[in-house]
């Protein structure tokens, strides 16, 4: 009999609370973004499905083995950890686990130890997640695969619109002033840290936004991360209305000049020329753009193709679907299942819009003063979001000129935009990141 | 970081922006100045055309993807 | 003069046991099975292979530091390691090794800190095998692999071949029966969770059986994951007398009726509805049927063909590789050398049989009461055994009836199977996993 | 479980045999309501006849294998 | 203000040294051998994007999070630190980190949680080369692919040539001596294990190398890596004036016999042969010919073709972008610029020059004694540098007769060489590796 | 080893040496014996051939890749 208990009692139907159920819909509402419509799919589905499995009720797949022993909730064992953090036994569960987050290494060692000796382990996605995730590696594999797959020929024919890049990137720093005054005026409680996190969603850059929270607010790193990809798929929703409103019929009429061909020398020498800028200026970047550049070179230099290759299939598609699976593990119910998480999603989208707006605006103003005509429409394109945003400049330039083919020109901003962000997120890192 | 969270805030804002433009706006001369030195002492305008027309990594890969399928589609159809 | 020692004393004849020269004998009569008569080559190679290298006297390849330390056997150190086991320092090096396997973390912790101060390391197999499975890892990448490899289209034609997958899952339950039952008559020595631990070896299902083994009894993978592959492949051999035996040539005449075509979209759900019923009311099965479920949704979505390729291609290529040869070090000769083994090796091919039999039994039965015929030989598929024991349905209905092709609807029981041995999985390691 | 271990073992018998029953059970009519719901609001009659072709993806990744080393093949003989 | 101080300090301008300015200058022309000149690109290319990334000032890419804390130089910490290792607080950083790898396992482990609690991690390229290099996973899984890319065909239809692969190994030997030797006159400071690394470079085996310095040599396997593979591509122009002097005009005339055909079932059990010999006579070299025997099984057994494309292609290729960028972290300015380096890589193309010499040699000594006659240019090929020297024999063979083609004899001394690497690989190991 | 470097040095160098060449000496004994062994009683002559054929793996990747960016680049021309 008391078998038939054991098994009732771990039963899902027995613990489901009603954060996870919810969080199951959530999960589910996001693979069917991405399956009927095309949300992102490479990203959005193992997401989705990593936040189901994160949900399961009496699995603990999210959690460390730590965690799932508190919320075994032995008796004795919750003394003995309440004992090793040095509170009073009389904490709850959760006041355990904060205690335990804000002890040392040490402490957390201890704790480890107890809970593997009690029979506890960790759970299958929160694995990923330290390995993938905490460990910084597979947003950096993905960022080398993603230069791997970069062309800077129309940056590199057009370095001007690298400004465009540049400007494009208010929209991160305009989201973190939005998220320190929610939280002056008390509506959200964000640190600085978290604002800086939640700020490079602007960034329109997955692995930059996912390595940026990984280091400033892991707590808010699945919100973060749902927020940038489903933000990069509504690109062509957000993007046109900002962009008709902004300019007039005849700029978007503007035709600009045939790009002049760039050598492969150029190419083979941009990546290093960017990687000792970093190198000087900006070291928090260095991981990032590093990778990056790597993967650039590899494509580039012609002799290492089959490195190039495997950067571009099977390693990025491996790296890809652990991520995203440990990207899952954060939409469990007790961490998402906030309040801030509704200001990270609001944020996310303001910060598109001012991102794109000010990438147009700069490129109104270039066009004033600059000798050779830009199109402001590839401004929006700044924003990164590749290849989505160039497509959108190009989209909304045909329908004012069908004979104005602007996808390649909005390449550069493109481009340059992930750069941009990369930067940003150099900057706060080195700038925030101590706290 | 003593002052209240907005200060930091606005702060970030002006440092980070400003970092961001500046970096870009150094890359932008160095790239000129590279490209201007490589297309000087390094011509190479044969290999240009072909450097262009290979274009980004991703679509060729999907292309190539695109072949091998339409291969193996054949192939099934054949038998 | 003493390095000639030296030399002679590392050398591999100075110190080779006739456990191990015999083991080595294992792994190449393996890698014949493998390679001239084509048992499952693609496990088998490297099991063979890595069962070799894990015998080779003297490397200690598939022996942690503290093990090779203790073999290394200097006077001063076992001193140090009886110490800290709070053993009497006259203990036997194999002792030792029982009491650091009893100590705690921390322990275990201090031992290895030990062993690596005095110079010993791991060997390349024992790391393989932390990562690869006793992480749980490999196991579960290779049964998202599976999934993204298997069309549940004919399970989805005719639902009711669930219970022939079912029913063939009696294999499993009966001889953990025969396993507690030669304890019980002291035969063999079996804790429960051994028993449970073998019995999965009637799930014909590699990776459940080497998830579960890696989890209850991890001493006896090896043994059961050799049993597990070796019948699998010998299934040709198992299966048609059993079948032949339990059906009338009347009833391996029957035809079936043609599938009904299965739209995508019910594909696509599937292994969500798959996931949810887990969910609900087996967490303990989580790990597998998610995974499971996770890369056959990759592969139905049809919006991420790249990460289903590489599920399907790079990502279980290099995990089985991996898999193989940590499989292989636990085939060293002073684990695997043990009458347990050859009851494992009994039991298991006792497995197979009864889940045959009960397979086909249960088929005759819906047979009998069942609105459309059902050939009792696709009841044999239920062992899963994918896709060897449906092809053997379908080679002696053909004997029978040479127009009676019964592959498509051998392949529902047949993935049904694996479902139902997940589902098994997941009741024994909730069950007695706590133990 | 204080009880000897045979006990042990048929308990275990008996809980998982039901389970694993009562899960596939449930499972086939969670199945077969899925189908009827689907094939009733989101019919989709052309596809159908693709995806069962298609079936299972391993051949499928052996033939591809096939059609490139035949690729290979050829071309070796050519040269 | 402090912002914009903190930023000028966190950039590299303010921090760069010398050194590290001179490592990026070494790394980049590294690239440029590897792009422009073809040097072994594979490798190279990784190697020297890590050794410019190892070097960004302030980035401490390549340090530990202890290295990095040591440098953070906050006096509070460094007490804690000289108070843990037990020196005085008076030391210097170098000092410490000279006592911080003196101490035992405990102390490291206490030292890395005193780093991480203060806010400190590890860099990229150092867990890069921890997870990669330190573990020695990478050399053997690349071991494994040059095993699964490698014919044995050449050599199993003339053994013979298996006696130029052992002389040309002589390079190394000789080398260890040349390193001792500058040791006991003063000129270097190496230790009798730094010169079994410097040695192994005559093995003309990236791999090798790596695996061996990693065991023996750590803090010079960058050094080591780069002088492998640097004189590997060299090979095509240290090599034909060092055979011309040995040979005449008449025996580099010299045509060999076709070479018989060999059965597919030479090719497989040839692996197995050479793995059971390594198990008797030599169990320090199981772990790398182990897996290139592993390797070439797969390839030749034909019944796991899957495995074998993969060793091939996805696993080699991930492997060779994270082994390039591990030993490009060992290219750090304080442990690369060192007057050992310019010895090591004196005595690497010395190494060369005596292996292709006493191949040579010992193939004219076998030409006189032998039965079938041996063109000694074939000798040089047992350096290995598999497939370069083998075509370099070929190619000065054509010089001599134009109608000579040696390729395929040169072939079975080349990879007899990778053996006779491996083996003296696994000498040394067991002989010094106890240091 | 308490002597001097040179002495190990010199050491080293012997018995490595040593076992170099006495391992590569056994190995080319147990090769022809292997062989002859196989050759004796599981011959095999057609396939030879074939096995001497199919040669390297790496060139034959090579020309795989060669083969499909062929495709690929007919591919694109065509289009
Ligand atoms: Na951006
Ligand atoms: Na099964
Ligand atoms: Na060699």
């Amino acid at each position: 009999m008391d078998n038939l208990l054991l098994l009732w009692n771990s039963s899902g139907l027995a613990q489901i609370g009603l954060g996870q159920a919810f969080m199951m819909l959530i999960g589910a509402g996001l693979l069917f973004l991405a399956i009927r419509k095309g949300f992102e799919p490479l990203l959005l589905v193992p997401i989705g499905f990593g936040g189901i499995l994160a949900n399961i009720p009496g699995a603990g797949l999210a959690y460390s083995a730590v965690e799932n022993a508190v919320q075994g909730g032995d008796p004795q064992l919750l003394l003995e950890f309440a004992r090793l953090f040095g509170v009073t036994a009389a904490e709850s569960g959760k006041e355990l686990l904060v205690a335990y987050g804000s002890s040392n290494s040490a402490t957390h060692l201890a704790a480890e130890q107890l809970a593997m000796d009690a029979g506890y382990s960790n759970g299958m996605l929160y694995n990923f997640y330290s390995v993938a995730i905490a460990s910084g590696v597979a947003p950096l594999v993905i960022f080398m695969g993603v230069g791997a797959m970069t062309d800077f020929g129309p940056l590199l024919a057009n370095p001007k619109t690298l400004f465009l890049g540049a400007a494009a990137q208010f929209g991160i720093f305009a989201t973190v002033i939005g998220a320190v005054f929610l939280t002056s005026i008390g509506w959200m409680d964000f640190s600085i840290a978290d604002a800086a996190a939640i700020g490079i969603i602007g960034g329109a850059d997955g692995p930059t936004a996912i390595y940026v929270s990984s280091v400033l607010a892991p707590d808010l790193l699945g919100a973060i991360a749902v927020a940038a990809y489903s933000y990069m798929a509504l690109v062509p929703m957000i993007q046109p209305p900002i962009m008709r409103a902004l300019t007039t019929e005849e700029e978007r009429k503007i035709e600009m000049v045939q790009l002049r061909p760039v050598s492969k020398r150029e190419k083979i020498v941009f990546p290093l020329v960017l990687l000792i800028l970093v190198a000087f200026l900006l070291p928090a970047a260095a991981p990032l753009l590093g990778m990056f550049c790597f993967g650039n070179l590899m494509k580039e230099c012609g002799v290492v193709d089959r490195l190039s290759d495997t950067a571009q299939n099977a390693l990025i598609n491996i790296t890809t679907i652990f991520l995203g699976l440990s990207v899952g593990s954060k939409l469990v119910a007790d961490k998402f299942l906030d309040i801030n998480t509704l200001g990270i999603l609001g944020l996310g989208i303001v910060a598109f819009g001012i991102g794109t707006a000010s990438g147009v605006l700069i490129a109104k103003l270039m066009n004033r003063f600059g000798a050779t005509p830009i199109n402001p429409l590839i401004g929006s394109a700044g924003v990164s979001a590749v290849p989505m945003a160039a497509r959108v400049s190009n989209k909304v330039g045909l329908e004012a000129n069908p004979h104005n083919f602007l996808l390649m020109h909005a390449m550069g901003p493109n481009v340059a935009g992930v750069i941009g962000s990369a930067v940003a997120a150099g900057v706060m890192i080195s700038l925030v990141g101590g706290n | 970081m003593q002052q209240d969270i907005v200060g930091q805030g606005v702060e970030l804002m002006l440092y980070g922006m400003g970092t961001v433009v500046v970096f870009l706006a150094l890359l932008v001369v160095a790239t000129t100045l590279m490209s201007a030195f490589v297309g000087r002492y390094f011509p190479e305008a044969e290999k240009a055309a072909v450097a262009t027309v290979k274009a980004p990594a991703a679509p060729a890969d999907n292309e190539l993807v695109a072949v091998i399928s339409a291969a193996v589609h054949q192939h099934r159809t054949r038998k």
